[in-house]
């Protein structure tokens, strides 16, 4: 366990470490559970050596299973998927927004980001201190619900001082609907660049059965295949969350 | 059987409608995308059905687009497709390479819209055979609305036989109290065979947000646990018709394939399968292998219909 | 909502064609035989419906009756039961000091054999209501050929509300494509209730044997692979008529049975499900409970038909 | 593990221990398992104190679960259930045969029998050696298919020889239908007191559903209720096997 309810689950696998790209998902197969047929979609967290990291929060049955694992049993994924967030070339500052879980693929986008020595800095949103998960040290702003970790209120609202102050970032985000939509307002106010990972219930994973689809500004988008990092700019903010 | 016999390999090609397979495991459509996005799956199958195919694009329904339910999966994808143009010209010469059969699915919202299509079909390369969708639990207007009426299901199968020479599937639905007349109509109107079925009409509620689960509202109901059901109307079909069956509808194991052949399907699809084990394919052929190996068969073909009194 | 309030019992009690049941949760025909055999349980129910009664005993079909699913089973009973005699001077006197509903669920091949058991029960101590049973599939005559039929299901109800004065609750098939004619058509023959749905026609087969795994061949499927069909019918067919629907198929948790309630049902039955756990009758009432609470209703009964848009 | 497939799993329940007899069953739900909903019927194979022990092989899905239950887990069953063997008073001898896995509640029958010193043989019939279960000491005549352990042939070739030396003898059997159609025959020509454990797929366990149904002489009969021990007179041996 890495927080009340987020599980830590690591394996190694030499194939998906090799090609892995921070924000791309893997399919993992709930191990034999009734009421979780379909693989679950599962960021990777981080990457060293030939070590996978998944960070993940209980949600349902499949997630439940997964958290049931024990040392030493074998994991069936299908991955990497998707298409992974791009380290924009030299801004001043590279700014991830995490909201709750969503920590989960900024922690590897983290470590590539400060492999290349850029400047970065890190805005992680909880509703309280015993929800946040550890993750790589990095320059960062940490914002809770009710102010049991630093400030208190909203990680937008931390976000909106760190553009302010860093001109020209790009940002990177993931979390709860809300939080998606607010950053992409504030970075869309400022002209910054803004990626984000969205999040859909799937079943191919793979682009081919439709399942995932959210609603861009144009047409659908697959948050599989298109996604699960998009442009902020190319994402309907207006329509229901997808999940 | 002497050892020697034993070991010989077993055939796995079966002549359906008139195309011959390399096995009788077909990726079922709407779950294999249009054939390539599966890196390099396609090969595994006797034959792919693409994506059903519209005149014009779709965007599909609204999201969520899918739920799960117990040992299966509710879709309202809504016949989101490229339409008949960019298939044409965008999807298919990616297909032309495989090693598979490919075979087009198509539906519309009139008759003459399953004729313009077949129409449009007839002439492009690389296409073995039309699978006609008249069982589509997620459009307002035809869809299934045509699969159980067995005259307008006639209609269409007529429409689309007058304007082209490929073989012609139909898929029908199980959302029918008999199967049989609506089989039986579409035989003779001239289909060469039968594929069954399509996904039985579902719904899911958020009992917390009080919503449907799918955008769509209702949706359709696939994967193991429409397996019972679907053999059911393969058992049934399969005895009132002399066109071949193509059995599918929650087949996940070469056991649940040789089900729908003991039944009487010339040849199975794998659908919701695909998704949970995309190496479901390698398993089902393997196991018919050995299937046939066991009990003395020189060909898979010959598990059809084999099912004692 | 204050904690004081937050606290208050909640009200499980519902009201139904007449008759008013201590909770929502009812005791499904056929899996609760007739309702003494699970020691003590019947008492947690809002209501009990027996095992289908017919005129004569039956002995019911052959073995292997039974046969598991995905999230399923299959059964092909065949309406085994004591008949009509046995039952009321056998069964309803056991069932006499039960502090539950009991509702005596009647079959027949033919109209007036309904008539006949709805006249014998009219007069029989300690009925509340009567389900009516054109719904089996495990019958060669009669059974779910009556409920397919708006006309014939019309005929049955009829016949049955002319020579009786207890509440008639009609129990239909899923096994149509749509359902909404045969509900408005036995609301409108003077049904009080609908229950819905009873058993998806299904078959599985013995690969190594080469037989059904059925002694009857085919059978009827429930458990929780056919909740998402149930759902889609009640939903629809709660829309479709005024009288209270009673919703079914694959409930086995308190969550299951507010999705029903939530698309319209005024009431549940649990099936299957007491087999795997007898004490899901509990778990659903507390879990009703709960849910109320949580969302500040007074009454279960609130709870159906709050699906929003 | 108790053989090639067979599986000892012992639990303490004081309870079961208390009410159980030899014959009776639990309904064992297979833990999560999404290929076995169902409980299934495992009999009850030995009590001593409040320790109550099954043996079974593994036959499919749900007893492939079963014996992946890990020590320490805590099992759901329901039972003791069935009618049980019933100890006919004062016979010359009491002859157990067992066919295969039909040792299980032959076990807890034969403890019984010992219990009050009356005189017991047991005919016990397995494929071959390594599937013969370890079981407790009394008189036996072990039969194997290919002769790796006692006589070579049918139990029930051990069985004729059995009663022909114990006339009047009480016959308690449980295994394959042909072996026990072939037991009651011999015991019908000798006019020997007969019982037999049938199995039979269940759903309910107590009789409300008539899943579990074989036919009888008469009417069909439940085994889960009727039996699952039956006086072989009463049952149809010309039925097909009812599983
Ligand atoms: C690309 C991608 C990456 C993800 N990465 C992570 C991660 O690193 N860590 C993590 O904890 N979670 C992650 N998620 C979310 C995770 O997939 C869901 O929490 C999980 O599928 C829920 O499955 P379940 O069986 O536990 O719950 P279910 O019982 O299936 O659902 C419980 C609740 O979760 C919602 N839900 C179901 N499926 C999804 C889904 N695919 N995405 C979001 N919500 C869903 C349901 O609507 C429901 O409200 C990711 C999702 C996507 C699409
Ligand atoms: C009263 C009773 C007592 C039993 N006691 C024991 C015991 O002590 N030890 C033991 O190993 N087994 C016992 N059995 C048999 C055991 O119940 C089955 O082997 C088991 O239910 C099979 O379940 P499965 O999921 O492993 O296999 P499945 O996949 O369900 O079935 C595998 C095979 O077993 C057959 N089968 C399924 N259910 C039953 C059943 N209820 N009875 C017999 N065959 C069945 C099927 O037809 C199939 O051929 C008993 C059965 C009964 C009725
Ligand atoms: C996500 C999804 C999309 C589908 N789309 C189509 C489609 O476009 N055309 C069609 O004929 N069937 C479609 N189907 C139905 C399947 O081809 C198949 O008939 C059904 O899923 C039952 O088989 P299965 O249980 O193996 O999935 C779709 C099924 C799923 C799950
Ligand atoms: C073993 C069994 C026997 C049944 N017998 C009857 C019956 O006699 N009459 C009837 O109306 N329904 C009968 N049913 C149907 C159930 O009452 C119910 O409609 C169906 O099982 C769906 O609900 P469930 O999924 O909760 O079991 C039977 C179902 C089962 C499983
Ligand atoms: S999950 Fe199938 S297209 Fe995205
Ligand atoms: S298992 Fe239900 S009556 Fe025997």
């Amino acid at each position: 366990m890495a927080g009340p309810d987020a599980w830590l689950l690591a394996f190694r696998s030499a194939a998906v470490a090799r090609s892995a790209a921070p924000g791309q998902f893997l399919l993992v197969r709930p191990p034999d559970c009734s009421r979780a047929m379909l693989r679950r979609p599962i960021s990777i967290s981080d990457v060293s050596g030939d070590r996978v990291e998944l960070l993940f929060r209980v949600a349902g049955a499949g997630t439940r299973s997964l958290a049931g694992l024990t040392p030493g049993r074998v994991i069936d994924i299908i991955g990497p998927l998707g298409s992974p967030f791009d380290i924009v070339p030299g801004p001043v500052r590279h700014i991830a927004v995490a909201g709750g879980i969503g920590i989960a693929p900024l922690r590897f986008l983290l470590r590539r980001i400060r492999a290349r020595r850029l400047p970065v800095t890190l805005c992680y949103g909880c509703r309280t201190k015993r929800e946040l998960v550890p993750h790589c040290a990095v320059d960062r702003i940490v914002a809770t619900d009710n102010g049991s970790c630093g400030i208190r209120g909203l990680v937008t609202t931390a976000l909106s001082r760190a553009v302010d102050s860093h001109p020209g970032a790009a940002v990177y985000a993931c979390g709860p609907w809300p939080m998606l939509r607010e950053t992409a307002r504030i970075c869309a106010e400022r002209g910054l660049s803004c990626q984000v990972s969205l999040e859909s219930r799937m079943a191919c994973g793979v682009g081919a059965c439709q399942g995932c689809a959210v609603k861009g500004t144009g047409s659908y988008l697959t948050v599989c295949k298109d996604g699960p990092v998009f442009d902020a700019r190319t994402v309907d903010w207006d329509q229901e969350p997808p999940t | 059987m002497s050892p020697a016999a034993g070991k010989r390999p077993v055939d796995l090609s079966v002549s359906l409608a008139g195309i011959r397979l390399k096995n009788p495991v077909i990726a079922a459509s709407g779950t294999f995308g249009y054939g390539t996005e599966y890196d390099g799956l396609a090969a595994e199958f006797g034959a792919v059905i693409t994506k059903t195919v519209t005149l014009a694009s779709r965007p599909g329904n609204a999201p969520p687009r899918l739920c799960e339910t117990a040992s299966g999966m509710l879709n309202s994808i809504g016949l989101a497709n490229v339409g008949i143009d960019a298939f044409i010209s965008g999807k298919l010469p990616a297909l032309a390479g495989l090693d598979t059969a490919v075979i087009a699915n198509i539906a519309g919202d009139r008759t003459d819209e399953y004729a313009a299509l077949a129409r449009r079909l007839d002439s492009a390369p690389g296409i073995a055979a039309l699978e006609v969708n008249i069982s589509c639990p997620n459009v307002n207007q035809g869809g299934s609305a045509f699969g159980a009426d067995p005259a307008a299901a006639a209609a269409v199968t007529a429409a689309v036989r007058r304007v082209t020479g490929l073989p012609l599937i139909v898929k029908l639905t199980p959302n029918v109290s008999d199967i049989i007349p609506v089989a039986r109509a579409v035989e003779a109107a001239g289909a060469d065979a039968l594929s069954l079925i399509n996904t039985l009409f579902g719904m899911r509620i958020d009992i917390e947000r009080r919503r449907p689960a799918l955008g769509g509202v209702t949706g359709g109901l696939s994967g193991p646990a429409i397996l019972p059901v679907a053999l059911y109307h393969v058992h049934r079909a399969a005895r009132a018709v002399s066109i071949p069956v193509i059995g599918l509808g929650g087949i996940s194991s070469a056991c649940d394939a040789i089900e729908f052949m003991l039944a009487g399907a010339a040849a199975v699809q794998i659908g919701t399968a695909t998704f949970v084990e995309p190496g479901t394919v390698r398993a089902v052929t393997a196991g018919l292998e050995a299937y046939c190996l066991r009990h003395g068969l020189a060909r898979a073909s010959s598990i059809t219909g084999r099912l004692l009194a």
